[in-house]
This record gives structure tokens, C-alpha cells and sequence, in this order.
């Protein structure tokens, strides 16, 4: 069964979710990821939007992160201010999905500007709840398509911490959490180096070369002693992903939520 | 609490320079309200909300801001506002000078607000660069543990408004669902007005714990059925996903939004 | 979460030693664990409750507590807690160590602990001579205004028991009426198990916004019908306000006390 | 009609209320003056416990401060750190009725302990709400028997702030509300003087002498150059007040909650 390297991201990211977590998701690829992990092998996952909704169920993916499907399906929906504080600060979450518009060789996000802050070439939207889900959360899954415009050398601005400009940030300043244990791009899966915290490629997605990787990464990218090649995405993983987005293009009036 | 109609509330109580926070986490936007406040022309505005979304891009594309606070400015789903982009990138219609939180921030500042405290604490912005560029965010250090923790100043507008489903004759207000930040910035604010979709008699049998804003803890109540259109009011329509898709393209040229906004927004006075 | 019987959640959750908040402000008390921490005879505890109420009027005076933190500590609308009083007084049967606050204070620290911070501040204490017998109680400037605030650790318990109406089948328990401090306490704790009237399949239709502790939230269920007793549970029985009276005359004798407790809470051992 | 003079007191308490006001409510004589007012002159005054019960409407007086009436009949019910945090701390409550072991002339309250805080003579039971309600709440309206042992010189301890030691304390300490505004005791009315803030007599109950007010209380008490006669209960008054303890009892299955 053919797909796209979108389908094969999300269904990576997809994979890397289990039954014991609890997942701060996010709009985009994030929400295609976690759910369907939860529509496949980890039917017990818990989700929760920023919106304040705990341990949702949504039939199709919602445009925006507080869309009414999602309270609609949750178990409860609480605050906003709770969600931060109580869930999310109180160290409740096990896993965050997070992405920007540039990554470093660390796993640190910039999603705030292009350019210089105070003028900016391009005006990104800005944290949102990214500043302390990055901390916060018992580890980081990073989603983002690669090239080297994004996998760059040093970000124009750092908006979210993965392992610091150092890779030994965390330590430093107590943080307890993990931070950036995987980054799933279109063409491969990285995990930090045990050492260095280094983003370093441990899997390679089918007929992606070493070439393609190193061309879409600005730094010079450190490949594993071993590297596996990525299983594809299985005929039933497929299936589950495109019905989600069908009913999520039917629902939504338009072609939306890519992935 | 006053029963008022919408051209009165912004009347009386939006005023040239006020800090003014229109609230709704994606769920509720009160753009009825902002559409006033744009056909009555207040300006020199500093608007407050964690999303700025499609509501502030018309309002900073129509030149009443001078400042915005906020945590996450984009079309969410979509992409950019590009209003919001062109204020940020080139000072157009005029320079909008940006306070840049993260949203724990914004959910902590308000919530301090309506504490009546002057600040905020919290585990927050831990290697990021936004304290560097946002002298509003200072450290300290908890005095049992020695711990670095964030402190912002509380959010206290002078003025709020939110959208809510009913009101009940007395001008208590029941909002359910998605709640976001929305009570807490109505009692965070020096002034709340709520516009809601309807006015019931009573609110009838409910949860003891339903959430309700007393009618003194507001200032006035506004029928505004479809108050919240292009987002949206559990219980009573959905989001119109397709319009904040289609704003992407009416957002992007400066003409083709300035068309749009005198058509769909201003020429609505002539209307009434 | 796990699904419990009251003997087992109480022998894995609570040890000597430990910090323990059972938590239910005048509703929804928990006094069927106390009963079990009683039989299985735990001791040195540090007590944590806003009202210590009857439920650790009976714990103090059968010698389990070493500490107590608390901020009103009396039989309400009826008088003393003798049992407390005698402790604190004449240290009988052991001598207490009180930490004492203002309900304020308690309602914030806990606030604070379920949001994971080491501290909570809040515009409290002035005046009054409590900070001056309290070494917890100390006082910060905000950065800002330089307003002066209090500020008292956090509570963190390494046990919370509370009591709630119903567990489903996931062990998602919801919790309706006075509400209290009961899902901050359970959320502070290092451990937390609640106790349920009644399980369900399916909590059903219900309010988006009903008050619900996830299972994954939680360490322990365990269902005790009656668990609130002689308090209340909101759509399930009343308050024995004529047992509350009666508490009166058999707290105040210690020998009285004792033969009560011995024929009506430890002697429920043998039955089971 | 005859009357008590418990009966006077919850009158008279009652009849400082308004239909504008918000009321911090606590158990015993303050319970039954708020809900006195409420089922006579002020139908529109709202009363929020400690609890959690917002603008509650008992048909009977509570004997705790969370009974279930409270929640049936409020309009909605809030966690208890709301309460003390958006609604006293916010600064939305425009009357709190106190009251206490000890009262000095300055109506600083003493809940806390008679003799050393460290080996204490009593124990009593603490400040509860009181402390925050003190300073928060708009004005404070303090009731309470009169008695040369209550009444006192100097408090064992202070628990709630009145005026202060000195009288000025609030002013010091940069409080805005206004604190202790009336005293209503069994046997006369007290108001701060416009100088020196001491609690000055303003109304004698009914066949009450000042030779009796000065022997219950332990300072030298003052009397404003024109004192009143407080006017008795009116049969309504007495009527409504009677009714509410006759169905509380039958409610509550003993006689509790007297006055």
C-alpha cells in the first residue's frame, strides 16, 4: 500500500504512544498522531487539549484545540487556568507533542520570529502553551518535517526548551523532566545521544537516504552505530489514519488538518 | 448589573485608551462585541487574550490598537493573521507594540486577577528567551525551598468582555463547556459585560456546581444571539471552521480585509 | 488506580509517620478510613484538615497524631472538640504539636500543592498575631507593586483520603455539591485514594463541566456506602446534626470517649 | 410582644442589612440575622458561606457551615479556594459578620486561645475565615453577648483584626475596607468613633441600663453625646425570627441554633 511521507510521520509519532500515557496534544500532526494511537494499539491513552479537556475521545480531529467535539466526547472540561496549574505544572502528563517553525540540534524550538525580535522578517505565532509543556511534561516528542531552513544551526529566538543551547541545560537548572527523548520528521527518527543529548538519526523511513537526511539538516546531523529503517506504515495503520481524516474533512466542510 | 444593549455597553463603558480583554478560548469569542467597539471607533487600545485569533486580527487590521497582550497569535488550524503579522512586521495600519507571555502565563495573570492579588507566581518560562524580551517577567525565590520561580503582573482590565449561553432574569449568567479563561477575566476586569445567546426565566434544575457569574460580579448583560459567530456556542451552533479558513485569504491583502470589514462589519450601524 | 477494599488501601497508602489530609469541608467527611487507620493502629501521623471536625477529634484522642495543621478546630454550631482541647491543653493522651492557619491560607497551600508549587501566596494575616506563633507564615514583596503578601508552604501531603459519590467502571470518580477543598487535596497528595458510595458502569449524561477526578489521578477506589457517616453525601443521606450534638457528651469525658470508640469503631474490626 | 434579648440582638444585627448587600455569612447569630433580613426588609441581599454556596436562600439556618440546604438552594457552589480567593479576596463582599471569644475597644477579636498561646487556659477554635474576612470584606459588622470576661482590656491573642491596638492599624497597614462598623451585643449598639475609631455606645436596648453596659464590659466604655433607645422587635420581625428557629428544629430533630 503506497503512502506519504506525512502518513508515515504521523504514524511513527503514532507508534511511540502507549496505554500509560497521558498526552498534552496539540493541533496538526500531533492530533492525527495521538488519536490515532488511541483508535489502534493504545485504546487507553489519555488526551488532553489545552482547552481544558481531560481524557477526550474526538470522532474527527478538531481544527482548533478547543474545538466542541472535544468537550463534547471528554470526560470533564475544566478551566483553562487548571489545566496549566493543576494538570500540567502539577506534573500529571506524561507525554507532550511539540513542533516549530525551527529546531535545533538539542531539540530547542523557536515558534516565536524569523529575524530579529524587535524586526521580526516573519512574525511566528508565538509560545502558546509551548514554553511549559516543554518542561513540564515527563518527556517531549517533537514532530516536524525536515529541512534545512527549520533543522538549523542556531534558532533566531529560543521559545521552548528541549536540552538547551548546551544539551546540558535541564541539569543545570533542575528541571526533573526529560525533555526531547524523540524527534519524528517525513524522513526519519531521531533520539538524543545518551551522552550529549545530541538529536541523533536511530531510524531512517523506507527509501529515504542518508543523502536526503543530510541535506534537509542544517547542522551536520550524527547518524546511531546502528540505524534501523523505519517500518512502514501497515495496511490497517493506513486505513485508520485515512477514515480519520475523511470524517474529519467531512465534519470540517473543507480539506483540513493534512495528516 | 444593567441589562443594556450592545451599542450602550461599549457606549458606556469601552473608553479611547482603555486596556480591554475580550475573552473565549477558541469556544464563545464575543465578536458581536468587538464588531461594536470597531463601528463606535475607539482607539488606542491595549487588548488582552491569550489567542488573539480572528477576533483582535480585525480589530488590529482596523488600527484601535496600540498594544496587545497575548500568548499565542495565530489562525488556529489555519496558519497566520496576517493583520496581526503586518501590525508586528511592518507597522501597518500603524505600530502595535506587543507584551509576549506563554499561556500559563496568561491562565496564571488572570487568575491573579480575579484573586484581587497583584501578581502571579508560577513554574514557568525555564530556558527560554521570552524573559529577555518581556521586562514583565521576573524571578523569585520561594522563601521555604529557595526554588526560582516566575512572576508576572495579574491581568486586570479596565474593561472585559465574554460571551455566554444564558442569562437568567436576575442577570446571572450560566456558561458551560469549553470555559477557558472567561470567568476569570470577567472578574479580573474593572468593568464585565456578557453578552450571551439567550435570557431565560430561571436557570432550572442543574449541577449544584454549574458555572455561573452572579449578577453582581458583573456590570451588564447583553442579548447577543449569535454573539459569538464565526466561533462558536456549545448548546447552540458550531464553529464555522469554513470562515475561519476562508479569513486566511480575506486577511492576507490589505484591501481585500478593509473591503470585507467595511461591508461585514461597519456597514452593520447603518443597519440598526 | 486500583480498586481497593478500605483494610488493603489503608495498609499499602498509610504508615506511621506520615502526613495525612482527609479532606471534606463539612460535607462528603471520610470517616469510614479514618476508622480503618484507627483499627490498624497507625501512629506519629501529622494530621492535615482545614476543620479537624469530629472525624480528628476522634484520631487525636486515640493517640495517632503527633501534629496537627489545621485552621478551625471546633464541633460546628455546637461547640469544642474536647478530644483536641485536651490534647492541646493538657496534652492528653500524648502531647500535639499544632501548625496553625487561617482558612484563607489552608485553601490556598493546598491550591498550591495540586498546581505542584512549593509555596502559595495570598493578601492574608495582616493584623493578626497568627504569624507571630506560626514560623510558616512568612512574607514576601511583590516585584511589581511592592504590595506585601503572604506566603506559607504549600501542602503536600504523602496521604489524602477523600470521600465522593461515585466511581465508573474506568475509576473516574465525580464528586457534586460542597465541593470544598477535596480535589485540590487529592491532587497535592503524593498518594491519594477516595472513597465512593456507589460504583456505576457510566457516570451518563452529565454537565461538561461536572467536577471529576480522573482514575489516573488517583491511586486507590474504594467503595464504602455510608463512608461519610455521621456527615453527609449530597443526594445520598443527610447530616446527623443529632450526632454532632451528641459528640458533645462523649468527647468531653475521656473515659466516655474511649469506651465509645472502643464499642463503635474498633470492634467493627471483629464483625468483618 | 416579649421578647429575648438574644432575640434583640439577631433583630438588630438583621436590620443593618441591605437589599444591596453581599454577606459573608457564619454559623450561629450571624446565620440567623442575614437570613432574618433576608426573609424580612431585604429579599435581594446575597449570602455566600464559607463553603462554597453562593447567594443561598436556607430554609432553615444550617447547623454547619456546609449543610446540604446550603448547596440545594444556592445558585451555584464553588470550591472553597474560589471563595477565598475570587470571592472575599476579590473583594466582592460587602459585609462579613463576626464575632469571637474576646472583643477590645478597637473590635479586634480574640478566636484563638484564652491565656498562653503555648499553654493555653481554653483552646478555642481558631481563626476559620475570620482572619481574611477581617481585612476583606467591605465592612464588618461584629455581634456578640456582652460580658466583662468577653469585653476585655487587652485580648489573650489577635486573632482578627479590627482597628487595631492603636486604633490606626488599617491605615498603617495600607487596608482599604473599613473594618468593624457596628457592634450589636445583648444589651446595647456600638459604633466606632469618627476620631479615634473606639467602639462607642449609639443605642441602649429597651430596659437595659448604662450602668448594665459598663458592668459588662471591661474597658471603660463610652457613650456618644446622643444615645438612642433601639427599637424593640416588631411582632413581624419576632414572627419571621420565630418561624425560622421553630422549622430548624424540627429540621435538625433537636433544639439547636438558638436566637
Amino acid at each position: 500500500m503506497s503512502y506519504s511521507s506525512q502518513e508515515m510521520m504521523t504514524v511513527a509519532a503514532a507508534r511511540a504512544l502507549s496505554n500509560s500515557d497521558v498526552c498534552f496534544v496539540g493541533i496538526g500532526m500531533p492530533s492525527a498522531a495521538c488519536n490515532l494511537a488511541r483508535l489502534t494499539h493504545a485504546p487507553r491513552i489519555k488526551l488532553i487539549y489545552e482547552s481544558g479537556t481531560l481524557q477526550t475521545r474526538p470522532d474527527v480531529l478538531p481544527l482548533s484545540i478547543g474545538d466542541g467535539e472535544l468537550s463534547d466526547t471528554a470526560l470533564t472540561t475544566v478551566p483553562v487556568p487548571e489545566v496549566f496549574r493543576y494538570w500540567l505544572q502539577g506534573g500529571r502528563i506524561t507525554v507532550g507533542f511539540l513542533g516549530g517553525a525551527q529546531v535545533d540540534r538539542f531539540g530547542n524550538l523557536n515558534s516565536t520570529v524569523i529575524g530579529n525580535y524587535d524586526r521580526p522578517k516573519v512574525r511566528l505565532p508565538g509560545s502558546g502553551g509551548a514554553t511549559e509543556i516543554a518542561t513540564q511534561c515527563g518527556q517531549i516528542f517533537l514532530v516536524m518535517k525536515q529541512g534545512p531552513r527549520s533543522f538549523v544551526r542556531e534558532l533566531d529566538f529560543l521559545t521552548s526548551l528541549g536540552h538547551g543551547r548546551t544539551g546540558r541545560e535541564r541539569q543545570r537548572l533542575g528541571i526533573r523532566t526529560k525533555g526531547p527523548t524523540l524527534l519524528v520528521t517525513d524522513l526519519c527518527i531521531m533520539r538524543p545521544d545518551a551522552e550529549t543529548n545530541e538529536m541523533t538519526v536511530n531510524s531512517i523511513h523506507p527509501g529515504v537516504t542518508r543523502e536526503q537526511v543530510r541535506a534537509n539538516t542544517a547542522w551536520e546531523v550524527r547518524f546511531a552505530e546502528a540505524v534501523q529503517e523505519t517500518p512502514p506504515p501497515t495496511a490497517s495503520e493506513l486505513e485508520v489514519l485515512r477514515d480519520l481524516h475523511a470524517r474529519t474533512a467531512r465534519a470540517h466542510g473543507a480539506a483540513v488538518g493534512e495528516s | 448589573m444593567e441589562l443594556l444593549n450592545i451599542q450602550e455597553a461599549v457606549a458606556r463603558f469601552v473608553h479611547d485608551g482603555d486596556s480591554v480583554a475580550l475573552e473565549g478560548f477558541t469556544h464563545l469569542i464575543p465578536f458581536a462585541a468587538a464588531h461594536e467597539i470597531l463601528r463606535q471607533g475607539r482607539k488606542d487600545l491595549t487588548l488582552i487574550r491569550m489567542t488573539p485569533d480572528l477576533i483582535y486580527d480585525q480589530m488590529i487590521g482596523m488600527g484601535v490598537a496600540r498594544r496587545l497582550i497575548f500568548s499565542w497569535g495565530g489562525n488556529p488550524g489555519v496558519g497566520s493573521l496576517h493583520r496581526l503579522r503586518d501590525a508586528v512586521e511592518k507597522s501597518w495600519p500603524q505600530p502595535l507594540e506587543i507584551v509576549e507571555h506563554s499561556h500559563a502565563a496568561m491562565a496564571s495573570a488572570y487568575e491573579a486577577g480575579a484573586a484581587g492579588l497583584p501578581c502571579a507566581i508560577f513554574r514557568g518560562y525555564q530556558g527560554s528567551d521570552l524573559p529577555s524580551v518581556n521586562p514583565q517577567i521576573k524571578f523569585i525565590a520561594c522563601p521555604f525551598t529557595g526554588e526560582k520561580l516566575a512572576c508576572i503582573p495579574a491581568l486586570r482590565p479596565d474593561v472585559a468582555f465574554i460571551h455566554a449561553q444564558k442569562a437568567d432574569r436576575e442577570g446571572n449568567v450560566l456558561i458551560e463547556g469549553i470555559v477557558g479563561v472567561q470567568k476569570e477575566a470577567a472578574l479580573a476586569a474593572q468593568r464585565a459585560v456578557v453578552t450571551v445567546e439567550e435570557m431565560v426565566d430561571d436557570f432550572g434544575p442543574r449541577s449544584s456546581n454549574t458555572v455561573i457569574l452572579p449578577s453582581w460580579s458583573i456590570d451588564a448583560v447583553v442579548l447577543a444571539p449569535g454573539g459569538a459567530r464565526p466561533s462558536y456556542a456549545h448548546g447552540y451552533y458550531a464553529r464555522d471552521n469554513a470562515f475561519y479558513i476562508a479569513w486566511d485569504e480575506i486577511a492576507r491583502d490589505r484591501d481585500t480585509f478593509k473591503t470585507w470589514m467595511e461591508e461585514n462589519v461597519l456597514r452593520e450601524k447603518v443597519r440598526q
